[in-house]
């Protein structure tokens, strides 16, 4: 094991900004792909219906 | 001419333009090409005086003097050394043994000043020259311990 | 000439590949497909974490910030991976005409243009306490940024027509002029400013230590699987999109629902 | 000999329009000329630090002048239905706009050659300089036309197409402008620019034997 | 020369809609074939993939002269709703701009000729920009003609009677009996009835 504490966890051996900056953004952007890829198939599948029901 | 024979000859035609275009490429290749300077070529005195270049090398181990955000250290290629100024903040990876590339000025002096400093953590990181050096007087010093450990 | 799906149909009916090269055969497939790989990437993705924040040792010369290295490696080689698959799907779509071919390329750009975005991103803020600057003009940076706007032009040109099959041949001809012109950019580059360094990675050199090498394998494997996932996942969207009057596909998408 | 003919009636043709419609190479050259004339305002009249600057401003400007007139290409052509003329020749269309594209690249390179030496005096450069500069602008201008001649044959019924021939093209222009403004930097720092003037050339030559095909393909998916 | 046209189970779709489909016929030179249907049928767009303009859908589009395949595009020459000339160009240079991609010399006297045809003779030198409506159409279609009655290329005319006043409509017609009975092949769409003399007419319903 690395680190002794959470808090060591976090500062990354005073490079927390950076390690964290970019861990960060690889959450975001996933989520934000997630998110995206889910609202096409919903628009998707939307248009798909109601083309089905008219 | 048919259809054909006009898209063979095109065909051609083209083939022999990117053979022209392969052969410029090489000869460009086989000029002499510099992207850093080693300190070798610096004393050889074959960089420019007062333009900006690159210099790359190694720094010398115990040659490094912090006054404040001044410093001053030696950038070897095993074979020569060079003094460099500098004035700023140093790199992480700034370390006495490791690999350096200095951007900046060769003072009449014959003191690099440079603007920029880079580090790298990677041996790989080095010029091509200077790499063949270190490893050059690498082996040297290697053959030299072994010859006279019996 | 390029020709139409159903000619090398014809021609190449008896193929073993051509009998999931229809939308309609392949889209169960890709749904098991992309199931399988976010269970992957979620599994390998917390593996590879693991080891790399608390098994793999405090790096020697850089400290933590090291540990980019278990994202901004596996993000850069996906950006060239992801363009180089499009580029294959590209061709094969101008050569045999068929249809999923595009649909795949277009799956696959997103994804593509986000890995870019990413290592760019990770490498900038690595390069700030290693390098000493958050960006350098050398040649592996400026050509994933140039592998980034290949990659908005691929989009931007598909979504410039109305017509679709014009759009894909369109989008597909650009992804391989850029798939020609991405080696002659990088060796231009490289001649005109070199600083990154040579690569690390070489099993059983010293240049990485086993567990740093093997997290961050383990991590390269994690995305590989969230890029296929996420593709296939585009994939069905736009076979939805685009096949919306094909009775099998109402069938098995909308059958359940009513 | 029909190819030899064919050729030659469209090279022919587009010298004829610039003939007759000079705004189409007078515009990019004004472009240009304005675009270098900005810069130093932007970044203050000291000869030092105009000479830095000064080459990648150049060529910068040119490779933009030649790109504005990439429409003129084919859009024209698609309204008026001479493209038609084109597309059904029974002549390699590949042959054809290799000839359109040089007609073009003989105007407006020669012209923004010819401007470069001016431009050069604006920013205090040396003569030897402005000489490889209007060298490598001859060169670069063509390797754009070349390249950007495949994005605008698919642009040609696409919407928004000026901006994104911009997107398409530019990043793929980043080698000639590297060769090319790095040649007139060497002359500038006294050194031999052989070695960039040759990859210059290389990249015109290999421009040349692949983006004709390309673009007659870009043209035929278009218009279908 | 012999020119022969063969079409089997054509389709063609615009923007991902079906246009038609299973469009087969057979055509040899000395006939006249109308194309018909609504609007939208896509008339047009047969007439482009017949030329090499377009792609097909499915199916096959296969010229011949004297037995031994062409290409689309050296098989036919297309006259659409432009008039494929440009503004800034004099109606000849135009004229010898279409002959030399079309692959034949066109010498001033053909073009003359062919102008002639269509009774605009002295507009050879004018701008073409600064003809009217009915000169430019006129000036346009003696494009079929300037290659010489020896070329054998098919005619492809999509609508070529509108904007065309009575003398200018019967001028054509009687150029195009003059063309098939020479063997020549006329492809043509038409909202109007003109009416056209010849041995062996053909109706494609679209």
């Amino acid at each position: 094991m690395n680190w002794g504490s959470w808090s060591a966890f976090w500062d990354m051996g005073g490079r927390g900004l950076f390690v964290w900056g970019s861990y960060g953004a690889l959450l975001i952007m996933v989520i934000t792909e997630l998110a995206a890829l889910r609202h096409t198939r919903k628009a998707a599948l939307r248009a798909l219906q109601e083309d089905h029901d008219s | 001419m048919t259809l054909k024979q006009k898209r063979l000859a095109l065909i051609l035609g083209g083939l022999a333009v990117i053979a022209v275009a392969v052969a410029l490429v090489l000869s460009a290749f086989n000029q002499n090409l510099v992207f850093f300077f080693s300190p070798s070529q610096i004393v050889a005195k074959e960089a420019p005086v007062g333009r900006a270049f690159r210099l790359g090398g190694m720094v010398e181990e115990g040659s490094v003097k912090r006054d404040g955000i001044d410093v001053q250290f030696r950038v070897t290629d095993t074979a020569q050394v060079v003094p460099v100024r500098y004035s700023g903040i140093l790199p992480d990876l700034f370390r006495e043994g490791k690999g350096v590339v200095a951007q900046g000025t060769l003072g009449p002096d014959g003191v690099f000043q440079a603007k920029e400093v880079l580090a790298k953590h990677d041996e790989n990181y080095m010029p091509p020259e200077a790499a063949t050096a270190v490893e050059k007087a690498h082996q040297a010093r290697d053959m030299a311990a072994h010859t006279l450990k019996p | 000439m390029a020709r139409s799906e159903q000619q090398s149909n014809e021609r190449y009916g008896g193929r073993w590949f051509w009998r999931y090269a229809s939308p309609s055969a392949f889209f169960a497939p890709a749904g098991r497909i992309e199931t399988l790989c976010w269970v992957l990437a979620a599994v390998l993705a917390a593996i590879g974490l693991y080891l790399g924040f608390f098994v793999a040792p405090t790096d020697a010369q850089q400290g933590e910030a090291y540990r980019v290295i278990f994202i901004h490696v596996p993000a850069a080689w996906m950006a060239m991976v992801i363009y180089l698959a499009m580029a294959f799907w590209s061709l094969l779509g101008l050569w045999l005409g068929t249809r999923l071919s595009f649909m795949m390329s277009h799956a696959l750009a997103p994804t593509g243009a986000l890995m870019a975005v990413l290592s760019l991103w990770t490498g900038a803020l690595w390069g700030r306490p290693t390098w000493g600057t958050y960006w350098v003009w050398d040649a592996r940076l400026t050509s994933t940024l140039i592998l980034f706007f290949l990659y908005v032009g691929y989009m931007a040109l598909a979504a410039a027509f109305d017509d679709r099959r014009k759009g894909d041949r369109a989008a597909a001809l650009i992804a391989l002029v850029g798939a020609i012109n991405v080696p002659i950019i990088y060796f231009s580059v490289k001649w005109w400013n070199t600083l990154h360094q040579g690569s690390s990675v070489r099993p059983g050199s010293s240049s990485m230590a086993t567990i740093m090498l093997a997290a961050m394998l383990i991590m390269t494997f994690a995305f590989w699987a969230y890029s296929i996932a996420a593709a296939m996942h585009r994939l069905r969207t736009i076979i939805i999109e685009r096949e919306g009057n094909a009775a099998w596909l109402r069938a098995s998408v909308l059958g359940g629902k009513r | 000999m029909s190819l030899r003919r064919a050729t030659a009636a469209v090279f022919r043709r587009e010298l004829q329009l610039f003939a007759r419609r000079k705004s189409d190479w007078a515009n990019p050259l004004m472009f240009a000329l304005i675009v270098c004339a900005l810069f130093p305002f932007a970044v203050g009249s000291e000869s030092e630090r105009l000479r830095l600057i000064g080459i990648g401003v150049i060529f910068v400007a040119a490779l933009l002048a030649a790109m504005l007139s990439l429409p003129r290409l084919f859009d024209e052509d698609a309204r008026d239905g001479t493209l038609e003329l084109l597309l059904m020749s029974p002549e390699p269309l590949a042959a054809l706009l290799l000839a359109r594209v040089a007609a073009i690249s003989l105007v407006l390179g020669v012209a923004l050659a010819l401007l470069a030496p001016l431009f050069a005096l604006f920013y205090a450069l040396p003569m030897t300089v402005a000489g490889v500069l209007a060298l490598t602008v001859a060169m670069a201008v063509p390797t754009l036309l070349l390249i950007g001649s495949i994005a605008a044959a698919l642009l040609v019924s696409a919407r928004g197409g000026a901006i994104l021939t911009a997107v398409l093209v530019l990043p793929l222009t980043i080698p000639t402008l590297i060769f090319g403004a790095g040649a007139a930097l060497r002359v500038l720092q006294g050194e031999s620019a052989a070695s960039e003037l040759a990859l210059e050339g290389a990249i015109l030559l290999l421009a040349l034997a692949l983006c004709p095909p390309a673009a007659a393909a870009a043209l035929r998916i278009s218009t279908d | 020369m012999s020119v022969r046209l063969t079409v089997d189970a054509l389709a063609a779709e615009r923007g991902m809609r079906a246009v038609f489909s299973d469009v087969s016929f057979a055509a040899v030179g000395g006939t006249l074939m109308r194309v018909t249907g609504a609007n939208g049928a896509g008339k047009t767009t047969l007439l482009r993939i017949l030329a090499g303009l377009g792609a097909a859908a499915a199916g096959c589009v296969e010229w011949s002269l004297d037995g031994s395949p062409l290409p689309s595009t050296s098989a036919s020459i297309f006259v659409g709703h432009s008039n494929a000339c440009h503004e800034a160009l004099t109606v000849s240079e135009n004229l010898a701009y279409a002959a030399a991609l079309g692959g034949a010399d066109a010498t001033p006297g053909r073009i003359e000729h062919a102008l002639a045809a269509f009774g605009v003779r002295p507009l050879a030198r004018r701008r073409f920009g600064t003809l009217s409506q009915g000169q430019r159409k006129r000036a346009s279609l003696a494009r079929l003609l300037v290659a010489g009655p020896e070329d054998a290329r098919a005619w492809l005319l999509d609508e070529p009677f509108v904007a065309l006043d009575i003398d200018t409509q019967s001028q054509l017609a009687a150029l195009i009996e003059a063309r098939l009975g020479a063997g020549g092949l006329v492809v043509y769409t038409s909202h109007q009835t003109v009416p056209i003399r010849c041995a062996h007419a053909v109706e494609v319903a679209l």
